[in-house]
């Protein structure tokens, strides 16, 4: 059999439900009308509605199949996933939303996650399939969002809130950009294989890989060197060579950063920035990790203006200030020393006390 | 570790096929390796690619990038998979008996 | 007892628990019944199990396929070979409950009947499956019409937001240009020969909704050229149903081009002040729409920390029309890789390299004249080069 | 004779006006009565007036005994210059001020500077007494200040408008915060005089003064070879090595920076940044200087709100709109692409037209 | 016809000009005359005509005189050695006519007769005079009590504001700690021996006028700790006199920490969130006076751009009480020095060290908790190092 | 180029009288530079600065900084300036026959 290969992916029009195929294109506004509950609305006048749903990301095929089941029920059939991970029920006919949701509600499936909400966390493989990790992320996530399920059903914060997960530095979830990041970080050097490195690694990738410039080669031994003062355990060196592990039971654990959006509205992408250097890996449920994520997304709500995203509100308010009303202890891991740090040094007498 | 018989002696490779021990390479060993990767007869063009993987690793210890391999042997990337099925990385780098790509190729 | 207790713990709580979806199919598939029993190793021992990379495949593709093997194959050997295989999802991750019904069945049969629905990228990541599946688990997905994904070098994966689907602030088809871009480079999808990964993320609007400027190397939003579209009757019904106008629209603007009359209850807009940030716009919906002439700007360089840190995609093309066939784009599209495959050193993101060769130069690769629109601010340092031949 | 060292300058207590002995630390408020006219009051009631002149800085001795015959007429022998060299007369007694202000007139003195003035320009060199200069220092101050001259009487700009100049990157004058720089740049690589390296170079020390690193050792030659394109002419090797002169009549020149500021008003300090390349030395007048500067001065003058900076100015209306309102053409150089460029590119499609 | 028609233009017009100042130097002084010759030569070439560098000194000192020789000797004979003398001014720049004066006999007698007042570091500029006349010179400012400035990698004369000379924003005594620092390090001024310049200003007040943080390694910054003092009276004065109290003052108040009750003609001031800025006490200083707990915030690192970009200096300690004999600041420097000192490579200034090894290495160097005050923004890469002490 | 009257030979040197070619140092030179750097005689401690900088610029290229000569010599920077009055850049360094110092000592 000669396999059929670049065919690509299915082609979405024949996946739109027909009130999409419909008004494609010609949507006119919007209207949130309780949590997990949209309505578009298209020039023709026609609607639709979309029911949201908490998905945990890993699911089975079981879940698939139930899902598909709901959605014969109340959407002729159709879904589709959100970039947050989330599902959405497309309902063409107004009078099954209503079903729909107690239906939902039901099965204890979160309904939510619209608006000023804390949405599903984006987030990453963890210890389930991934070999740099050095945190789990699932197990993470659920915890996080147990302890957070009343935001997510609910839109009672003052603006959205992005809350990320990745499990290394690679930053899969792409956490650099979420108004707060969960990053699984090692805090040793890689314990060099020698028997590896010889065998199995491309050692001038090696060495070029290290952002720091903390890997030299040792021709003598045909193998590395890390001048572990100079390594700050990004792990780059274990992905490109197996010889050169980083993870560590002790070693490793999870640090906190906050203030990061994505969107443009008001204000540009900011980045997020570290706030908790590390927190221990306490599994199954990281209660440093749930508490330090709650105390942060309390002392936000309770200090923003609306419509003020957490990035926003810690311009607004400065960071010394940010560390006062959320008690967390300013750290000297917080302090950039990486190239261009001088940036981040505050250049002015203009502080507040 | 698991063992690839080859010509009656037993070769250690890790589980995606590649020499634990690159020492032992040659070119019978490519011929056995390359009939597990699809590629039943290593002609004159295989030949070159894989000679030209052994020579680029043995001078800058790394896997070319795949345009370099191309532009080097002037083969189209489209070649290169109808010679190698599994492609550049998983399959001639494999017959080459160099380590594992990481990055490249 | 429960062998997994740990584990177990996860179950409890309102939030839909991974772990009872991983023991739904362990009750069907050993090798998920062997993942959750690994994972409550890696919790007991808080570190992972999984060896180092893997290199596995389907013939004829060099991607879309992460190898993985586990650490501790002679204690969970249903997990011994456990790959993933990530599929390309379709264009907005739209679907009929048809189509994901085979998608599952093809599933329950070759692999751990585990997946993520969604990975990062936007991939439907099929999780787990032994070396053996791999051929036949993918000839059978063709055969339901499902293709590959991509990994390693390549171009991976593209992915876009709802838009014209489903939402108001569309200014560009993202799911026919997502459709479009896929099919014209499945070769550049599945067949890594790049430097590095190259990630395409297409949002309709500037709210970014498929995070394409932090997590793309190359972003493409809509925008428009003309006027706010303002329906002042709708301003006015707004106002009569008690909203701030002034101090949650007005008062936000970061331009501070509007004015609001609350006498008279209508707004006005200094369009050429306005950076249409949205911001106006997702807030009252029903009476501001985007403009007419609209279009995409094309943001280039964002990616992850590692080499040199973080970078956000930074502007390339302030505006481009982005009608089919999208020559134009695909035109820069491909000076762009051409030039990045040229200079880029291995594992070298596109970002990356336009920093370590300067943006002038890149520009003049890829023949776009120098904007004030490209930037946030002109350089500071006065480090800057002559073309010699300009200086006599 | 042995000589006498490290004495140390002239103690200021003994040089202060009997007045501020007396509320030495004690004032309590200030009024600008005119331009170039203070009067600062004391907690005791006291008062001072201080009549502020502009001053060349490159002056003779006989310049700084006429103005001595005048402190000695008006103000009891007291007077002090300021942080940009212009010239403080410090009066106790009112009646004398007008009188000192007639008389400063009639000499044909700029009397003015304080305010939402242009004040004195800093500045260094040039060819005066330099060996890297780039460009003449006091003859483009001077012209530049011909033509401004109705900003230093008068106050009639909206903030403070700083205008520095420096002959070469050295940057003697700190330009780099601003609200209009002139900076003399080089455009040509260093010529490299073999004989000169070997026999007067501290070669390592020359190959590290490189910012970009491009200058490599040529150990056969005993000296050293420029890469030349990754040269920018900064002229710090020339700075280590008379052998690697950089001066030239057609490469040098002036570029124009905007928008820096160091106060801690309002705003933070700010850097100026690079808005015209490149302009051509051209004595004894530097027109094309002047009239640039003259029309950055005017536009902001004529866009911004009252107490906003240069640089404040344009953060709020952007630097697209400066490039359009300014009339400057936007040109590659201003596109930064030193260490960490991409801090500078804009991550938004937020911006204007 | 002039030989020096290029100059010539620059007498014309109304700023005071330098041209006319070096002919009347001319008219004494034969360096003077040949200044002016080979100045015109250099507006006619384009061009300067001073040789690279140049050694030259007084007894017992290794900087404060900076060497020149003309490169054009032959020509300008008057100029071939030119060398300029960097005299400390006293302290804001305060003068007694009786000591200008006696300066500028001892510079009719052995120089051009040509000064800069000042130097854009603060020093007083005698500008020319050959080798032999150095030590004579300098033997009879010694006389009359003024002593040379710095140059090269040592101390460099540190610069201070008007402050509480005739300033009521003066929150330190910036005339007395700047003398006191300058005594106490003599020798640091006068011998050499740091890795590269250490420049020092320092303003009373946020207002920098002295330019202390972009323009100096360590910048001394008045401020303080309390409230500010508000006098409702003047503020109703203001008001009466038609000052927009709401537009000019309360609204570009960054912080927006203030209330002005325009009916009341009161103003609030909500001083835990006042940033100190400046802007409301320098529009109302009649009515708003800084606070009474006066100290000042130390900055370090500030330079001009080679090698690495220009920096500005940074906040190492947010408030130090700043009262005689200074002894915490002092304390404070030496350590900082002595670090610098250690660690630094050749012309490596102070920013750049910390760049290179780190805040955080420098902060334990000198005894400094870390402080959110230090920074802008905390870091936003994930690159950070442990004490592997603390990793067990 | 001025010229430097040494024992009866013309010794060309720089407006700053450092040697234009600094082959042609000698012990005798260095006496002779001394002088005009108030050094009336060059003693032992004087030759350990000399020798000092001579041996440092050989192996390094370049001058020292001056906290490593003192460090090196064990001189405080007080008995340098009394060795040298010039100092050590400008005094010690010529009379070592050292290139024009431009950053360092
Ligand atoms: C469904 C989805 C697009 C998709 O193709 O999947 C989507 C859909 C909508 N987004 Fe979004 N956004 C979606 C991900 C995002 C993301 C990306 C992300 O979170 O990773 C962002 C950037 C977030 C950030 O800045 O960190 C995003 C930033 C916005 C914003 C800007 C919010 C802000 O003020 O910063 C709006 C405007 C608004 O809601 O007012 C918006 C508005 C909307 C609207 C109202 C657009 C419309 O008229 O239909 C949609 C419903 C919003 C809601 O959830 O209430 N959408 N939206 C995504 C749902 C994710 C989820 O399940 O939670
Ligand atoms: C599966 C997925 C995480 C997830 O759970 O969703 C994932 C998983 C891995 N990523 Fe990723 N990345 C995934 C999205 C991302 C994203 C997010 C995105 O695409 O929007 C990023 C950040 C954006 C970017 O590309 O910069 C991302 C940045 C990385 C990096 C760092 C790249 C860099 O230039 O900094 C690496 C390291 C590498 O490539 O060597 C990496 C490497 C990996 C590897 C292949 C590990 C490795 O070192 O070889 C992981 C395989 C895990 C496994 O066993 O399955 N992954 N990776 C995501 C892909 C799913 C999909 O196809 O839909
Ligand atoms: C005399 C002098 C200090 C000295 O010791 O020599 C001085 C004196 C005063 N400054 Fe200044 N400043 C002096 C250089 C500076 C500098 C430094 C510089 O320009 O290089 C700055 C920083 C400029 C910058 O940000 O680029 C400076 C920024 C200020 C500011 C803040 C202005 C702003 O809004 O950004 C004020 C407040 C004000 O005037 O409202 C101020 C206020 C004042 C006051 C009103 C303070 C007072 O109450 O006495 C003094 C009279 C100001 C005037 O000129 O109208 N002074 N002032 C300096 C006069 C320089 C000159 O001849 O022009
Ligand atoms: C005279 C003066 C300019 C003026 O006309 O006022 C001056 C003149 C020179 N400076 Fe400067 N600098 C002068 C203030 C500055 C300042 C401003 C300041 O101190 O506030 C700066 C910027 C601030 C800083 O230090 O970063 C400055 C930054 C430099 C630099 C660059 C240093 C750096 O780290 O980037 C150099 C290059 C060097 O040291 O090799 C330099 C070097 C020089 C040299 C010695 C040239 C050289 O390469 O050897 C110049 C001697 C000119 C001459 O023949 O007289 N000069 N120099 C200023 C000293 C007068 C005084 O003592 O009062
Ligand atoms: S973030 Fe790191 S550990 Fe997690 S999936 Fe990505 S590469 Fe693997
Ligand atoms: S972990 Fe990162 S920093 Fe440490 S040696 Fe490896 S690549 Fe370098
Ligand atoms: S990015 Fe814009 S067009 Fe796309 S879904 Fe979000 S709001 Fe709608
Ligand atoms: S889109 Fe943004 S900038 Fe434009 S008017 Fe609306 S709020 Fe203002
Ligand atoms: S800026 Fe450059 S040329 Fe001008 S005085 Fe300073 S060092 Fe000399
Ligand atoms: S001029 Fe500057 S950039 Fe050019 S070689 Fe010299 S030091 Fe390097
Ligand atoms: S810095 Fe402050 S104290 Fe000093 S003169 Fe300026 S305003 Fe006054
Ligand atoms: S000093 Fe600045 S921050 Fe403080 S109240 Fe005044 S204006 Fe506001």
């Amino acid at each position: 059999m000669s396999t059929k290969t670049d065919f690509g992916p299915p082609n979405y029009k024949e996946l739109l439900p027909p009130v999409i195929e419909k008004n494609y294109g010609q949507w006119k506004y919007h209207e949130r009308l309780q949590p997990g509950l949209l309505r578009h609305v298209a020039d023709s006048g026609d609607e639709i509605y979309t029911v949201r749903v908490g998905s945990p990301r890993l699911v089975s095929t079981d879940w698939i199949k139930d899902m598909c089941a709901i959605a014969d029920e109340y959407c002729g059939g159709y879904l589709r996933f959100t970039s947050r991970h989330n599902l959405e029920f497309l309902v063409s006919d107004k009078s099954k939303v209503e079903p729909l949701i107690a239906h939902l509600k039901a099965m204890g499936l979160p309904v939510g996650g619209t608006g000023h909400a804390i949405s599903n966390p984006v987030h990453t493989q963890g210890w389930i399939h991934c070999h740099t990790p050095a945190t789990d992320a699932s197990g993470i996530v659920k915890s996080v969002m147990d302890d957070l399920y009343e935001y997510f059903v609910d839109m009672k914060l003052p603006a959205y809130c992005r809350i990320s997960l990745a499990c290394c530095l690679n930053m899969c979830g792409a956490v650099h950009c979420s108004d707060i990041a969960i990053l699984g970080i090692h805090r040793k050097p890689p314990k060099v294989n020698h028997e590896i490195v010889q065998a199995k690694c491309e050692i001038p990738n090696v060495i070029a890989a290290c952002p720091t410039g903390a890997i030299r080669p040792d021709p003598k031994n045909k193998s590395l060197v890390v001048n572990e003062d100079r390594c700050m355990y990004c792990g780059n060196c274990y992905t490109m060579c197996p010889g050169m592990p980083v993870a560590d039971p002790v070693g490793d654990g999870v640090s906190i950063w906050v203030g990061g959006k994505i969107s443009s509205a008001r204000t540009p992408p900011k980045f997020s920035r570290l706030v908790i250097p590390f927190l221990p890996n306490n599994p199954p449920r990281w209660p440093e990790v749930t508490s330090a994520v709650r105390n942060i997304v309390e002392v936000w709500a309770s200090h923003a203006h609306k419509h003020e995203r957490m990035g926003e509100w810690i311009d607004r308010i400065g960071w010394e200030r940010f560390f006062d009303l959320s008690g967390i202890p300013f750290e000297v891991q917080l302090i950039d020393d990486f190239t261009m740090a001088s940036d981040t040094f505050r250049s002015t007498p203009t502080f507040k006390w | 570790m698991p063992v690839m018989d080859v010509l009656g002696s037993a070769i250690s490779v890790d589980e995606d096929g590649f020499l634990e021990d690159p020492d032992v390479w040659s070119e019978a060993l490519a011929e056995a390796i390359a009939k597990m990767e699809d590629v039943d007869v290593l002609t004159e063009d295989h030949w070159k690619v894989v000679n030209y993987l052994r020579d680029y690793y043995k001078q800058f210890g790394i896997a070319p990038m795949i345009r370099k391999l191309c532009k080097d042997t002037g083969f189209q990337l489209k070649t290169i998979y109808e010679l190698f099925p599994s492609g550049p990385a998983k399959g001639a780098c494999k017959i080459a008996g160099l380590p594992k790509p990481t990055g490249c190729v | 007892m429960s062998e997994t207790p740990q584990l177990d713990e996860l179950e409890k709580g309102p939030w839909p628990s991974f772990v009872t979806e991983m023991k739904r199919a362990a009750e069907k598939k050993d090798s998920a019944k062997d993942l959750i029993n690994q994972l409550e190793r890696s919790y007991e021992d808080r570190v992972g199990h999984w060896k180092h990379g893997g290199i596995v495949g389907v013939k004829g593709y060099g991607g879309g396929v992460i190898g993985r093997y586990s650490d501790l194959p002679a204690e969970f050997p249903a997990v011994s070979e456990f790959h993933t295989l990530r599929v390309n999802q379709p264009s907005g991750w739209f679907y009929t409950t048809d189509i994901l019904r085979q998608l599952c069945e093809v599933w329950d049969k070759h692999g751990s009947g585990l997946t993520n629905m969604h990975g990062a990228t936007g991939d439907i990541i099929l999780l787990g499956a032994p070396t053996s599946a791999l051929q036949p688990a993918f000839d059978d997905l063709a055969e339901i019409g499902f293709d590959l994904g991509g990994s390693g070098s390549d171009m991976r994966t593209p992915s876009c937001c709802v838009g014209p689907g489903r939402c108001e602030y569309a200014c560009i088809d993202t799911l026919d240009f997502l459709y479009d871009i896929t099919m014209q480079y499945q070769n550049e999808l599945h067949r890594p020969m790049f430097p590095y990964k190259s990630k395409i993320k297409v949002s309709g609007c500037p709210n970014d909704c498929v995070a394409a400027v932090p997590r793309s190397d190359i972003a493409i939003l809509g925008t428009w050229r003309d006027n706010i579209q303002v329906d002042q009757a709708a301003v006015a019904q707004y106002a009569a149903e008690g909203m701030d106008i002034s101090g949650e629209v007005v008062a936000l603007c970061p331009t501070k081009c509007m004015v609001y009359d609350a006498a008279a209850r209508t707004l006005t807009i200094d369009d050429k002040e306005c950076n249409r940030c949205m911001h106006c716009l997702n807030l009252m919906s029903k009476a501001l729409r985007i403009g007419k002439e609209r279009g995409a700007t094309i943001l280039v360089g964002g990616k992850a920390p590692i080499v040199h840190g973080a970078m956000l995609s930074h502007v390339i093309v302030p505006f481009m029309k982005l009608e089919p066939p999208y020559t134009e784009f695909k035109e820069l599209l491909e000076k762009i890789w051409d030039w990045w495959d040229e200079n880029g050193k291995m594992r070298e993101r596109l970002g990356e390299l336009i920093n370590r060769l300067g943006m002038r130069n890149f520009l003049k690769a890829v023949d776009l004249e120098p904007l004030p629109q490209m930037i946030k601010v002109p350089r500071a340092n006065p480090y800057y080069f002559w073309d010699q031949e300009e200086v006599k």
